[in-house]
C-alpha cells in the first residue's frame, strides 16, 4: 500500500551521517536503525542493541540484536557499529557532524554481538547519545561517499524501509523492508515529498495529492479540524520558545534610554527581567498567535520529560506588577529596546515577536521588532561583528534532542565556556557559578533519580534568576486523510512507521 | 530608427492645423479623451490622497505597537476592537486594523514605487543621455553595463540585493533602483540617439551653445515622453515587485507592513476562511497597480504612439 | 468605347474629432485609353486621396461620401469589396511615393511579385516566376534573376521603385495611378523611372495618372493636367494650354513660383499666405485669401466652367484678359 | 556572425567574472552559514570544526581564489547543505525549470499572439477591449497571489488538476521530462499557466501594437493595392513583420521566465532551479548561489545569441555577417 | 587683393567605422572584416568671396551636407584647412573663435527636425543671443520681435511652439534663429527642399532680401538645379565626394564640360519641355564605401575611355571662371 507524505522541510541527503539536521535524521530513521531508538516521547527503547548498561564508571556495554539483516542481505554485527561511530563524526563537507555525540567515546568490539563504549569520565547520557547515531553497514556504507548514498548505491541499512529513488527537491521513494526485525510497517511504498510553503502543503492535502502532511500551519488547524475527510494529530514537542536577554554588557547595543540615549543595561537587573516576564501575556500568545496550539511555558521542557521541575509554573500575566517592578528598578518610564527574531524558523516566530513587542510597549518598554531570515539571524545572534552576540533581546527556540533537561541547561544556561563546550548557545551570556556547579554535577551523575533532582534544581535556580524567559512549548500538528492516524512525536519527526491505519 | 523619423515627418506634415494650444494643453485634452484612463487617473489620485492623509482618517496607527493588540487579531470585517472603534475590514493576525493597515501600507508601497522609480529615472536618464551624447567608447562601456544589468531579471537582482542588504524601506528602494535604472537608461539612450541626430542639435552646436546646455536644455526635454511612460509602468512594476519580495520573505519589515507584507501575511490565512486578511490588501494593490498601468498605457498612446511597439529587441 | 476612367462629383471626407476634413471635395475628370494625366497640387491638396478613392482604399475615418467613379463604364463607388479587390492590382494598379516603405521589408522580391500574379490569375508558380522575372527585365533592372531573390533592403531606392513599377505592370492593367513615384529620388534616377513608366504605358496601352507636385515633371510627360487645390480641381486641360496660358490665379502663381534661368537673380512671383487647413476652409473660393484678384463674388464658391478647351473654377480667370 | 559570437562570449566572460565577485563577497556579507547549519547541540569546538570543513576559516579573498581556481576547472564548489557539487545539483534541477518555462512560453505564444492579433485588427470591438483589459490585469496581478488562486480553484475546489509537485517523467533524448506523460502534463499545467500569465499579456500587447503599426504601413497598403485578399495580407505581410519583435522579445523573456520561476516554484513545490536558489539564499549556501548565477548568466548570453540569430533570420535587414554595413 | 571671406583648402572628411575588440579578435582569427571608411568629402578646395552666393549641387550622398557641415564648423575636417577671413579656424581661440563660430550659421533642410519641439519660438530665436551676450534677458523680447519681423513672421506668435506653424513659417523661424547671432555667412543645406512650391518661392525671395539687407554670403546646397541656377553666382558640382566641375553659373549651365554635369542638366525636367523622351544616363551613384577607381563617374559615363578607370582627373581650368575634372575636357570644353 502506498503512502504519500508532504514534508515541511527537505532532507538534504540520504547519507545518514552527512548533516545532523532534523529532516535528515527523520529520513534516516526510515532506512537506518540506531542501537537505541527513541519512541514518540523520546524515551529510549531497544533498537539494534537489545540491552545496554554501565559495567563500570567509564564503560558501557551494549548487547547487539542477533539475526538482523541489511537490505542487501548481509548480516549486522559489531563491526558495523565500530565503523559507523568512526564515520559519523567525519563525513567530508558535512556542515553539521555527529561529533557532538561521538566525541569522548571509544568504541571497542568485544565479540560479534557485544561492544563497549569507553569514556574518560562517568557519562550518564550514553544512551541518549548513542540513540542519535545511525548504523550503516561495514561493507556497503562505511567507506562510501555522500554521493553514493544519494544515488542509492550505499543507501543500505537495516531499517523498516528500503531506498528506491531520490530526486533532490522533488521526492524520495522508499519501499517496505519485508525482512525487518521489528514491527513491520503497514506501507509497502512510501513517497516523501517536500512542500515548503504552508498553504501549498495544505492545498496538496485538500486536493488529495498527498495522504498526510507535517507542519500544519496554525492558521489552518481550525478549518482542517472541521473537515470531515481529514484527521489531525497533535502533540507537544520538546521545543521551548524563549527569550534571551543580554546579561553581560554594561551598555547593550539595542537597549536605549527613552529618546535614544545611552543607558546602563537595565537587563542586568533581575527586577527588570522579571518585569518583562510578567508583562508577557502567555495566554494571549497561545490563544491568539498560536491559535490555541501551544502550551504556556514556565521552564525548559514540558511536563513529563526527564529533569523537569514539578515546582515551576508559567509566570502569570501581571502588567501592573511589571510596571511596579520596573519603577522599583529605576525605570518608571521604561526604556527603549529592540527584539530580534527569525521569521522562518519557528512556528509563527515573527508574529510572536510582534506580540511581545506590543506587550512590552504597553508597560513602557518601547520595543521595536526586527525580524529576519534565519540565515542572517543566527550568525548575528551568535556571533556579531565583534565575535559576541550582537543583539540585546532575542526570541529563540530550543529543542532538546536528547529528550531530557541537561540539553538546554548545558547549552543555554551554563556559563559560556569554550574550552569545556558549555553555554554554546548561551546568547545572553547569563552566568551563575552556582547553577553551573549543579549542572556539571548532574552531568557526572549516572544515577537517574539523583540526576533528575539535580536537573530540576538547576532549572529552578535559573528560572528564579530569569536566566531566560520561556514563553511556550510548541505543539506540532499533522493532518492526514480520514482513516490514517499519526502518533505525534515530541521530537517533531515525521516517521512513516508512526502512520497507522484505523 | 530612420524609418521612424521619416514616418514622423510624413504624418506630421499632414497635420497642418495651426492650433493655438500649448503642447501640454493638447496632451491633457487628448488624455482625457479616454474614459477608462480618466477614471483610472481619478482612482489613482484618490488612492494617493487617501494614502497621504491616512494618519488623519484611520482609527489606528498600525505601526505603533502600543496601538496594536494581538487580542484584536483575526477579527472579521465589522468587528469591534478593544479600544472601541469598528474594524470595517477586519484585522490581521497581529491585531492590526486592516483599513488602517491598508492605507498605511499604500503609503509605503506607493512611496517605495515612486521613490525607486524616480531615483532610477534620474540615474538612468543621466547615464542614457551621457551615453547617447558622448558616443564612442564611453557609450560602449555604459551600454555594456546596461546590458549586464538588463540581462538579469529585476526580480532576481532585487532578491539578491535585499538578501545582502537586509530589510528596510531604504534598502528596498535601493534594490529596486538597482534593478530598474537600466530600463530608463536604455529608453533614454534610444530616444536621445534619435534626438542627437536631429538638426536642431546641430543648429545649437552651430550657435556655439555648450554641450551641457545642449544635453539638458535641448535633448533632455525631448526624451521625457517615453521616459514618463516607462516610468509609470516601472512604478507599477516596482510596487508589484515589492509585494513579491515581501511574499518571498525579504520585503518590508513585519511591523511596518506594506501592502505586499499584508497580502503575504494574509496568504497564510487563505485556506482558513479568513479571506479578508489577504483579499482586502490584495484588492487595494490590484486597484492601484491596474490604475497606474491604465494611466501609463494611455500615456503611451498619447505621448508617443510608436514606442509601444517595443521595436526590434526592446522589451 | 467608354473612357478608361470617369470621375464625377467625387467627395471623400474624413470624419474626425476636430471636424470633417474634406480631402477631396468635388472632383471631376476623365481619362481616355492610353492617356497620361498629370495631377498636380501642393501638399495636402488631396491628390493621394483622389488616387486611393479610385482604387477603393479609403480607410475609416475616411469615406467616399458622394460622386461616381466609372472604370470602363463600371461604377466603382459602392461596388462590393470583392469586386474591387479583383480590379486592384489587376485592372487598376498603383505605385506609391516612398520606395523604402512600399515593399514589405521581410519578403523577397519574388514572393511579392508572384503573389500579385497569383491573386488574379490561375497560374503555376513556375510560370508566375518567369513572368515576374521578365517584367523585372522590362523595367530595366539588370540581372533580374538575381534581383528576384533579393530582399528590398538590398536594392537601392531607384531599384525598389522599379520593382514597384514592375509589380504594377505585372497584370497589364488598364489604368495606373502613380503617386509621386519619383519625389524621393535623384534627378538622374527620376529620369530613368519616368523613362520606364512611359515605355511600359505605351507598350501596354495603359492609361496613367501621374500625381506630383512638380509642374516641370508633369510638363514633360502628361497629355492632360489637373491642378488641385484644397480638395478641388481648380483647373484642368491640355498640358500646353494650361502651362502656357494658365487661367486660374493659383496655376498662374504656381508657374510663377518656379525658379528658372529666365528669372535668374530676380525675385520670384510668390503666392501670398500659406496652404490652407482643409479643416477650416474659408467660405466661397478656397483660394480667395491668397489671391490678388479676389472680389466680393469670390464669397461664392465658383463652379467649374469649361471654356477654351479647359475647365476651371474661378470667377476671375486670367486668360479672359489676355484674350479679350 | 563570428564577430557577434565573439562579442557575446567576451561579454559573457566579463559578466560571469563580475557576477562571481559580487555574489561571492555579497553572500559573505549576509552572514555565516555555519550557525544555521550546525545542529543546536553542537558546542563551540564542533562549530569551529564545521567552519574549517567548509573552508570558511580562510580569509575571504583566499576563498575566492580557491573558487576561481576550481571554477577554471569546471568545479564551482560543493554545496554546503547538500555536500554535492553545486554544478551537478543545478544541472539536476534544470530540466524541471526549463520544462516549466518552455510550457509557459508556449502558452504565451499560443494564447497571446492570436488574441493580440484579433485586438490589433479590430481595436474598436468590445472583445478587443476586453482582451486589453485582461492583459492589463495580467500585468498587474502579483504572481504569487494568482498561483494560490489557481491551486484553490483547480486543485482544491474543482479537483481537476494536481496542486503541487512534478508528475511522472519520461526520458526523452536523455533528459527526464514530464511533458510526455499524462500525469506529468497535468502537473505542469497550473504552474506553467501561473508563470505564463505575465507573458501572455506581454505577447498580446506586443502583437497588438505590432499589428496596429503594420496595418498603417505603406507596404500593407501596397499589398492591398495589389489586390491580395485579407487573409494573405494578415498572415503573410503583417504576421511576418510582427513576428520579429514578438519572437525576439519572447525569446528574451524566456530568460526572465526561468528567473521568475523562483516564485512559482515555491508555491507549486516544483523541483526546479528557482526553488533550489531561494532555498540556497535562505540557507546561505553560497556555492549554489554563485553557481546558479553564473549558469544563469551564461544561459542569458546564449539566449541573447540565439535571439540575435533568430532575429537576423526573421529580419533580412539585419545581417550578422562580418562584412558590409 | 583682400582674403576671401571663406576658403577651404584640400579638405577631406572621412567617416571611419572602427572595429571593436570583438571585431579585432575576429579579424585576427581570419574573419573577413575590416574597418569601413566613407570618403564623404575628398580633397575639396574652394573660395567664397564676400557677398557671393555659391551653389553646391550633386546627387544624394555625394557629400554636400558633409562639406556644408565642415564649413559651418560642425564637423572638423579629417584633412585640410578652413580659413575664415584668411585665418585658419582650427587655430582660433577664445573670443575670436566664438566670433567666427557665430559668423557662420547653417539653415537646415527639415523644418521639423531643425526646431526643438519643446521650446517656444521666442526661446529658439533668443537663446543664443542671450547666451552669447548679444542681448540681455530683459531685452530679449524686443530683440526677437525685431528679427521675426525681418524674416516676415508676426512677432505676436513668439510664444507659440514650432508645431503650431506651417512648414514655410518654420523655415523662417530657422532663418531667424541663425540671423539672431548676426552671421555673415550662411550655409543653406537643402533649405527649401521640403517646402511646397508656392512656399519655396517665398523662402527663396526671403534669402535674396536678406542677402541685400545684411550683406550675407551664402553656400547654397541643393539638388534642385533650377533653384541653384536661379540664385547662385557660382556653382560647384559634386560627385562622390569630389568636385567635378565648378564655375560661374551661366558658364556651367550653358556650356557644361563634365559629362556628369551634362547628364544632370539633361535630366532636370523643365516647364518648357513637353512630352519629352527621357533618355537617362545609366546606372546609379555607387556606394561611397567602395568608390570606383580613377574617375568616379567612369562606370556611368557614356564617353569613358581607358584612362578614366585608371586615373582620377584633376580639376583644371577650362575657361575663365570654369574648371572641370575630366580627361576629355578638351573634347567637351
Ligand atoms: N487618414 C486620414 N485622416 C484624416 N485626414 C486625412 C487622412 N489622410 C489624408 N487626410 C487629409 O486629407 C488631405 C489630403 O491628403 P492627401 O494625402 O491626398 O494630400 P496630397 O495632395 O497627396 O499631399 P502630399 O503631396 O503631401 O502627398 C490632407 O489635408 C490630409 O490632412
Ligand atoms: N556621421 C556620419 N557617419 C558616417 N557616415 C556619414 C556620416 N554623415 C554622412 N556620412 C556619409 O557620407 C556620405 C555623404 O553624406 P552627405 O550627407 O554629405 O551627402 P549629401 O550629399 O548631403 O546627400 P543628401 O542629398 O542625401 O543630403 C554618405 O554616404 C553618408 O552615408
Ligand atoms: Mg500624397
Ligand atoms: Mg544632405
Amino acid at each position: 500500500e502506498k503512502l504519500i507524505i508532504g514534508l515541511a522541510s527537505e532532507p538534504t541527503a540520504i547519507d545518514p551521517h552527512y548533516h545532523n539536521l532534523g529532516p535528515n535524521n527523520a529520513l534516516s530513521r526510515h532506512i537506518f536503525d540506531r542501537l537505541i531508538n527513541q519512541d514518540e516521547k523520546q524515551r529510549l527503547k531497544p533498537g539494534l542493541a537489545t540491552s545496554w548498561k554501565p559495567i563500570d564508571d567509564l564503560t558501557w556495554e551494549f548487547k547487539l540484536r542477533p539475526g538482523v539483516k541489511y537490505h542487501d542481505g548481509s548480516e549486522f554485527n559489531a563491526d558495523d557499529v565500530v565503523c559507523s561511530f568512526k564515520r559519523a563524526p567525519d563525513v567530508p563537507n558535512s556542515p553539521s557532524s555527529f561529533a557532538t555525540y561521538t566525541k569522548g567515546k571509544t568504541v571497542v568490539k568485544v565479540d560479534n554481538l557485544t561492544v563497549h563504549f569507553k569514556t574518560a569520565q562517568p557519562y550518564p547520557l550514553m544512551g541518549n547519545d548513542v540513540s542519535t547515531v545511525p548504523i550503516v553497514s561495514d561493507s556497503a556504507g562505511c567507506n562510501a561517499a555522500t554521493e553514493d548514498y544519494n544515488s542509492g548505491k550505499a543507501a543500505i541499512g537495516t531499517g523498516p524501509f528500503k531506498f528506491v529513488s531520490y530526486k533532490p527537491g522533488e521526492s524520495i521513494v522508499l519501499s517496505r523492508n519485508d525482512n525487518y526485525w521489528g514491527d513491520k510497517p503497514v506501507w509497502t511504498e512510501l513517497h516523501l515529498r517536500s512542500i515548503k510553503s504552508g498553504p501549498s502543503r495544505v492545498a496538496a492535502l485538500l486536493a488529495g495529492d498527498v495522504d498526510m502532511i507535517a507542519g500544519v500551519p496554525t492558521t489552518d488547524i481550525e478549518t482542517l479540524k472541521s473537515n470531515k475527510k481529514l484527521q489531525l494529530s497533535q502533540g507537544v514537542s520538546n521545543r521551548v520558545i524563549y527569550l534571551h536577554l543580554d546579561q553581560f554588557r554594561e551598555n547593550s547595543p539595542f537597549v536605549k534610554a527613552n529618546g535614544g540615549g545611552e543607558i546602563k543595561n537595565p537587563l542586568l537587573d533581575v527586577r527588570v527581567r522579571k518585569a518583562i516576564s510578567m508583562a508577557i501575556n502567555r495566554d494571549a500568545i497561545v490563544d491568539r498567535v498560536m491559535e490555541g496550539v501551544a502550551i504556556k511555558a514556565g521552564q525548559l521542557l514540558p511536563e513529563g520529560f526527564f529533569g523537569v521541575s514539578s515546582k515551576l509554573e508559567p509566570v502569570a500575566y501581571d502588567p501592573k506588577g511589571a510596571k511596579g517592578l520596573l519603577a522599583a528598578a529605576g525605570y518608571p518610564d521604561g526604556f527603549e529596546m529592540t527584539i530580534h527574531s527569525p521569521n522562518d524558523r519557528y512556528i509563527n516566530d515573527a508574529k510572536i515577536a510582534e506580540a511581545i513587542g506590543q506587550m512590552l510597549t504597553r508597560i513602557g518598554i518601547k520595543t521595536a521588532v526586527e525580524t529576519m531570515p534565519r540565515s542572517v539571524y543566527f550568525s548575528r545572534a551568535s556571533k556579531g561583528a565583534k565575535g559576541l552576540p550582537e543583539f540585546s533581546f532575542i526570541l529563540v527556540g530550543w529543542g532538546a534532542g536528547s529528550g531530557e533537561a541537561s540539553s538546554p541547561l548545558k547549552s543555554l544556561i551554563h556559563t559560556y565556556d569554550k574550552s569545556k563546550g558549555f553555554g554554546s548557545s548561551n546568547r545572553g551570556r547569563y552566568s551563575d557559578p552556582a547553577v553551573d556547579a549543579v549542572i556539571e554535577e548532574a552531568l557526572r551523575t549516572v544515577d537517574d533519580a539523583k540526576r533528575q533532582d539535580l536537573l530540576a534544581k538547576a532549572t529552578e535556580m535559573a528560572i528564579e534568576n530569569v536566566a531566560i524567559i520561556p514563553t511556550h512549548f510548541q505543539v506540532n500538528t499533522w493532518a492526514a486523510k480520514k482513516g490514517l492516524k499519526y502518533i505525534a512525536r515530541t521530537d517533531e519527526y515525521t516517521l512513516a512507521i508512526g502512520v497507522l491505519k484505523e | 530608427m530612420t524609418e521612424v523619423v521619416q514616418q514622423d515627418l510624413a504624418s506630421e506634415r499632414q497635420v497642418q492645423t495651426i492650433d493655438s494650444e500649448t503642447p501640454f494643453k493638447r496632451f491633457v485634452s487628448e488624455f482625457f479623451d479616454s474614459k477608462t484612463a480618466s477614471v483610472a487617473l481619478f482612482i489613482l489620485l484618490s488612492i494617493i490622497i487617501l494614502a497621504v492623509i491616512a494618519p488623519w482618517i484611520t482609527p489606528q496607527d498600525p505601526y505603533d505597537l502600543a496601538q496594536v493588540d494581538v487580542l484584536d487579531g483575526r477579527q472579521p470585517p465589522g468587528a469591534e476592537a478593544f479600544s472601541g472603534y469598528t474594524m470595517w475590514l477586519g484585522s490581521d493576525g497581529a491585531g492590526r486594523d486592516l483599513y488602517s493597515g491598508i492605507l498605511y501600507g499604500l503609503r509605503i508601497s506607493l512611496s517605495v514605487g515612486v521613490m525607486s522609480g524616480f531615483i532610477a529615472l534620474l540615474i538612468g536618464m543621466a547615464v542614457g543621455l551621457l551615453a547617447a551624447y558622448a558616443g564612442g567608447r564611453a557609450e560602449n562601456v555604459i551600454m555594456r553595463v546596461v546590458d549586464l544589468q538588463l540581462s538579469f531579471p529585476a526580480a532576481l537582482v532585487a532578491l539578491m540585493l535585499i538578501a545582502i542588504l537586509g530589510k528596510g524601506v531604504d534598502k528596498i528602494i535601493l534594490a529596486l533602483v538597482v534593478a530598474q535604472w537600466a530600463y530608463y537608461a536604455r529608453t533614454v539612450r534610444a530616444s536621445a540617439l534619435v534626438e542627437r541626430n536631429k538638426e536642431y542639435v546641430e543648429a545649437a552646436a552651430c550657435l556655439g551653445i555648450s554641450h551641457a546646455r545642449i544635453i539638458f536644455r535641448h535633448i533632455m526635454p525631448n526624451c521625457l515622453a517615453p521616459l514618463i511612460v516607462v516610468g509609470t509602468v516601472q512604478t507599477a512594476h516596482a510596487i508589484s515587485l515589492e509585494a513579491t519580495l515581501s511574499f518571498l520573505g525579504v520585503g518590508m519589515p513585519q511591523t511596518s507592513p506594506s501592502l505586499g507584507v499584508l497580502i503575504a501575511n494574509g496568504f497564510e490565512y487563505m485556506l482558513s476562511g479568513r479571506y479578508w486578511i489577504s483579499v482586502f490588501p490584495g484588492i487595494a494593490l490590484l486597484v492601484t497597480v491596474v490604475s497606474i498601468n491604465l494611466v501609463g498605457d494611455h500615456l503611451r498612446d498619447v505621448l508617443n504612439p510608436r514606442i509601444s511597439t517595443g521595436g526590434g529587441k526592446a522589451k | 468605347m467608354p473612357n478608361t476612367l470617369e470621375v464625377s462629383g467625387l467627395k471623400t471626407h474624413f470624419l474626425m474629432r476636430a471636424g470633417v476634413a474634406k480631402a477631396v471635395d468635388g472632383v471631376d475628370f476623365s481619362i481616355a485609353k492610353g492617356e497620361v494625366m498629370g495631377l498636380v497640387g501642393e501638399s495636402g491638396s488631396g491628390k493621394s486621396i483622389t488616387g486611393f478613392s479610385i482604387i477603393g482604399l479609403i480607410d475609416p475615418p475616411g469615406r467616399i461620401v458622394e460622386g461616381s467613379i466609372k472604370f470602363q463604364g463600371e461604377e466603382l463607388v459602392g461596388a462590393p469589396e470583392e469586386r474591387l479587390r479583383n480590379l486592384r492590382g489587376n485592372r487598376i494598379a498603383m505605385i506609391f511615393q516612398d520606395p523604402m516603405m512600399t515593399l514589405n521589408p521581410v519578403l523577397r522580391v519574388d514572393t511579392q511579385m508572384i503573389e500579385a500574379l497569383k491573386a488574379h490569375q490561375n497560374i503555376g508558380k513556375k510560370e508566375a516566376w518567369t513572368k515576374a522575372r521578365d517584367t523585372l527585365g522590362m523595367v530595366g533592372i539588370p540581372a533580374p534573376d538575381e534581383r528576384m531573390r533579393a530582399y528590398p533592403h538590398q536594392l537601392s531606392g531607384g531599384m525598389r521603385q522599379r520593382v514597384a513599377i514592375a509589380i504594377a505592370f505585372l497584370n497589364e492593367p488598364d489604368l495606373i495611378i502613380a503617386d509621386e513615384p519619383t519625389t524621393a529620388l535623384d534627378v538622374t534616377i527620376q529620369g530613368q523611372i519616368i523613362h520606364e513608366a512611359q515605355n511600359l504605358c505605351r507598350r501596354t496601352g495603359a492609361s496613367l495618372i501621374w500625381i506630383t507636385h512638380d509642374l516641370a515633371v508633369v510638363a514633360g510627360i502628361a497629355d492632360h493636367i489637373s491642378v488641385m487645390y484644397a480638395g478641388k480641381i481648380v483647373e484642368q486641360g491640355n498640358i500646353d494650354d494650361v502651362i502656357d496660358r494658365p487661367a486660374h490665379p493659383y496655376t498662374v502663381g504656381l508657374l510663377g513660383s518656379v525658379p528658372s534661368a529666365n528669372n535668374r537673380g530676380q525675385r520670384l512671383y510668390q503666392i501670398a499666405g500659406m496652404t490652407p487647413n482643409i479643416l477650416a476652409l474659408p467660405k466661397g473660393c478656397s483660394f480667395k485669401e491668397r489671391c490678388d484678384r479676389r472680389t466680393k463674388t469670390c464669397e461664392v464658391s465658383p463652379e467649374a466652367v469649361e471654356r477654351n478647351h479647359r475647365t476651371f473654377r474661378c470667377h476671375h480667370p486670367y486668360f479672359e484678359e489676355v484674350e479679350v | 556572425m563570428s564577430v557577434f559570437i565573439i562579442r557575446r562570449l567576451l561579454q559573457a566572460a566579463l559578466i560571469v567574472f563580475i557576477m562571481s565577485l559580487i555574489v561571492f563577497f555579497g553572500v559573505n556579507v549576509i552572514g555565516d552559514p555555519v550557525y544555521m547549519l550546525v545542529s543546536p547541540d553542537a558546542d563551540q569546538a564542533d562549530i569551529e570544526k564545521a567552519i574549517e570543513r567548509l573552508g570558511l576559516n580562510l580569509p575571504i579573498y583566499e576563498q575566492y581564489f580557491k573558487f576561481l581556481n576550481g571554477a577554471w576547472q569546471g568545479d564551482l564548489g560543493d554545496s554546503f547543505v547538500f555536500g554535492e557539487p553545486a554544478l551537478k545539483l543545478i544541472l539536476h534541477h534544470m530540466p524541471a525549470t526549463f520544462e516549466l518555462a518552455f510550457t509557459a512560453l508556449a502558452m504565451a505564444i499560443v494564447i497571446g499572439i492570436p488574441l493580440g492579433l484579433y485586438s490589433g485588427l479590430y481595436p474598436e470591438q468590445k472583445i478587443s477591449k476586453g482582451i486589453m483589459a485582461g492583459s492589463i490585469l495580467g500585468f498587474s496581478l502579483p504572481t504569487f497571489w494568482v498561483g494560490l488562486m489557481l491551486i484553490m480553484l483547480f486543485a482544491v475546489m474543482l479537483g481537476w488538476l494536481p496542486s503541487t509537485g512534478r508528475g511522472d517523467t519520461a526520458k526523452l533524448f536523455g533528459l527526464q521530462t514530464s511533458l510526455f506523460t499524462l500525469d506529468g502534463l497535468s502537473h505542469v499545467i497550473l504552474p506553467a499557466l501561473n508563470l505564463a500569465l505575465l507573458k501572455i499579456s506581454l505577447a498580446i500587447r506586443l502583437t497588438r501594437s505590432g499589428v496596429r503599426e503594420a496595418m498603417g504601413q505603406d507596404y500593407v497598403k501596397f499589398a492591398r493595392a495589389k489586390g491580395l485578399n485579407t487573409s494573405r495580407i494578415i498572415l503573410v505581410h503583417v504576421m511576418k513583420n510582427i513576428m520579429i519583435p514578438v519572437v525576439t522579445v519572447m525569446g528574451l523573456e524566456f530568460g526572465s521566465l526561468v528567473a521568475f520561476s523562483v516564485v512559482t516554484e515555491s508555491i507549486f513545490a516544483w523541483p526546479g532551479m528557482g526553488k533550489l536558489l531561494i532555498d540556497a539564499i535562505l540557507q546561505l549556501d553560497r556555492p549554489i548561489v554563485v553557481a546558479y548565477l553564473m549558469i544563469i548568466v551564461l544561459f542569458f548570453v546564449v539566449i541573447n545569441l540565439i535571439v540575435d540569430i533568430i532575429y537576423s533570420i526573421l529580419d533580412p535587414r539585419v545581417r550578422l555577417q562580418d562584412q558590409g554595413a | 587683393m583682400s582674403a576671401p571671406l571663406l576658403e577651404i583648402r584640400n579638405v577631406s572628411k572621412r567617416f571611419v567605422k572602427k572595429l571593436d575588440v570583438a571585431g579585432k579578435i575576429a579579424a585576427r582569427l581570419g574573419a573577413n572584416i575590416s574597418e569601413e571608411t566613407v570618403h564623404a568629402v575628398d580633397n575639396v578646395s574652394m573660395t567664397i568671396n564676400k557677398g557671393e552666393v555659391v551653389g553646391l549641387v550633386g546627387e544624394s550622398g555625394c557629400g554636400k551636407s558633409t562639406l556644408g557641415r565642415v564649413v559651418a564648423g560642425i564637423h572638423n575636417p579629417t584633412d585640410g584647412q578652413v580659413f575664415f577671413e584668411g585665418q585658419d579656424i582650427s587655430a582660433l581661440e577664445g573670443v575670436r573663435k566664438r566670433e567666427v563660430t557665430l559668423a557662420v550659421q547653417m539653415i537646415f533642410q527639415d523644418p521639423f527636425a531643425s526646431l526643438n519641439q519643446r521650446m517656444r519660438v521666442e526661446d529658439i530665436i533668443g537663446e543664443a543671443p542671450v547666451y552669447h551676450g548679444l542681448t540681455t534677458r530683459s531685452e530679449k523680447s524686443d530683440y526677437v520681435d525685431e528679427i521675426m519681423e525681418k524674416v516676415g513672421l508676426d512677432p505676436s506668435l513668439k510664444k507659440r511652439y514650432p508645431h503650431q506653424f506651417s512648414g514655410g513659417q518654420r523655415q523662417r523661424i530657422g532663418i531667424a534663429r541663425a540671423l539672431a547671432v548676426k552671421p555673415r555667412f550662411l550655409v543653406c543645406d537643402e533649405a527649401i527642399a521640403a517646402l511646397d512650391v508656392s512656399i519655396q518661392a517665398q523662402v527663396i525671395n526671403l534669402f535674396m532680401d536678406l542677402r541685400e539687407e545684411f550683406d550675407l554670403t551664402y553656400l547654397f546646397i541643393s539638388h534642385d538645379l533650377s533653384v541653384v541656377e536661379h540664385i547662385a553666382d557660382r556653382v560647384l558640382i559634386m560627385y562622390l565626394g569630389r568636385v567635378v566641375e565648378s564655375g560661374i553659373t551661366e558658364e556651367i549651365f550653358d556650356r557644361p564640360v563634365h559629362p556628369y554635369t551634362s547628364a544632370l542638366l539633361a535630366e532636370a525636367p523643365r516647364l518648357d519641355q513637353r512630352k519629352r523622351e527621357f533618355a537617362p544616363i545609366k546606372g546609379e551613384i555607387p556606394s561611397p564605401l567602395e568608390p570606383p577607381s580613377g574617375c568616379h563617374f567612369h562606370p556611368r559615363c557614356p564617353h569613358a575611355i581607358g584612362d578614366c578607370s585608371r586615373q582620377a582627373p584633376a580639376l583644371e581650368v577650362v575657361r575663365r571662371n570654369h574648371i572641370a575634372a575630366c580627361h576629355l575636357r578638351e573634347r567637351f570644353g
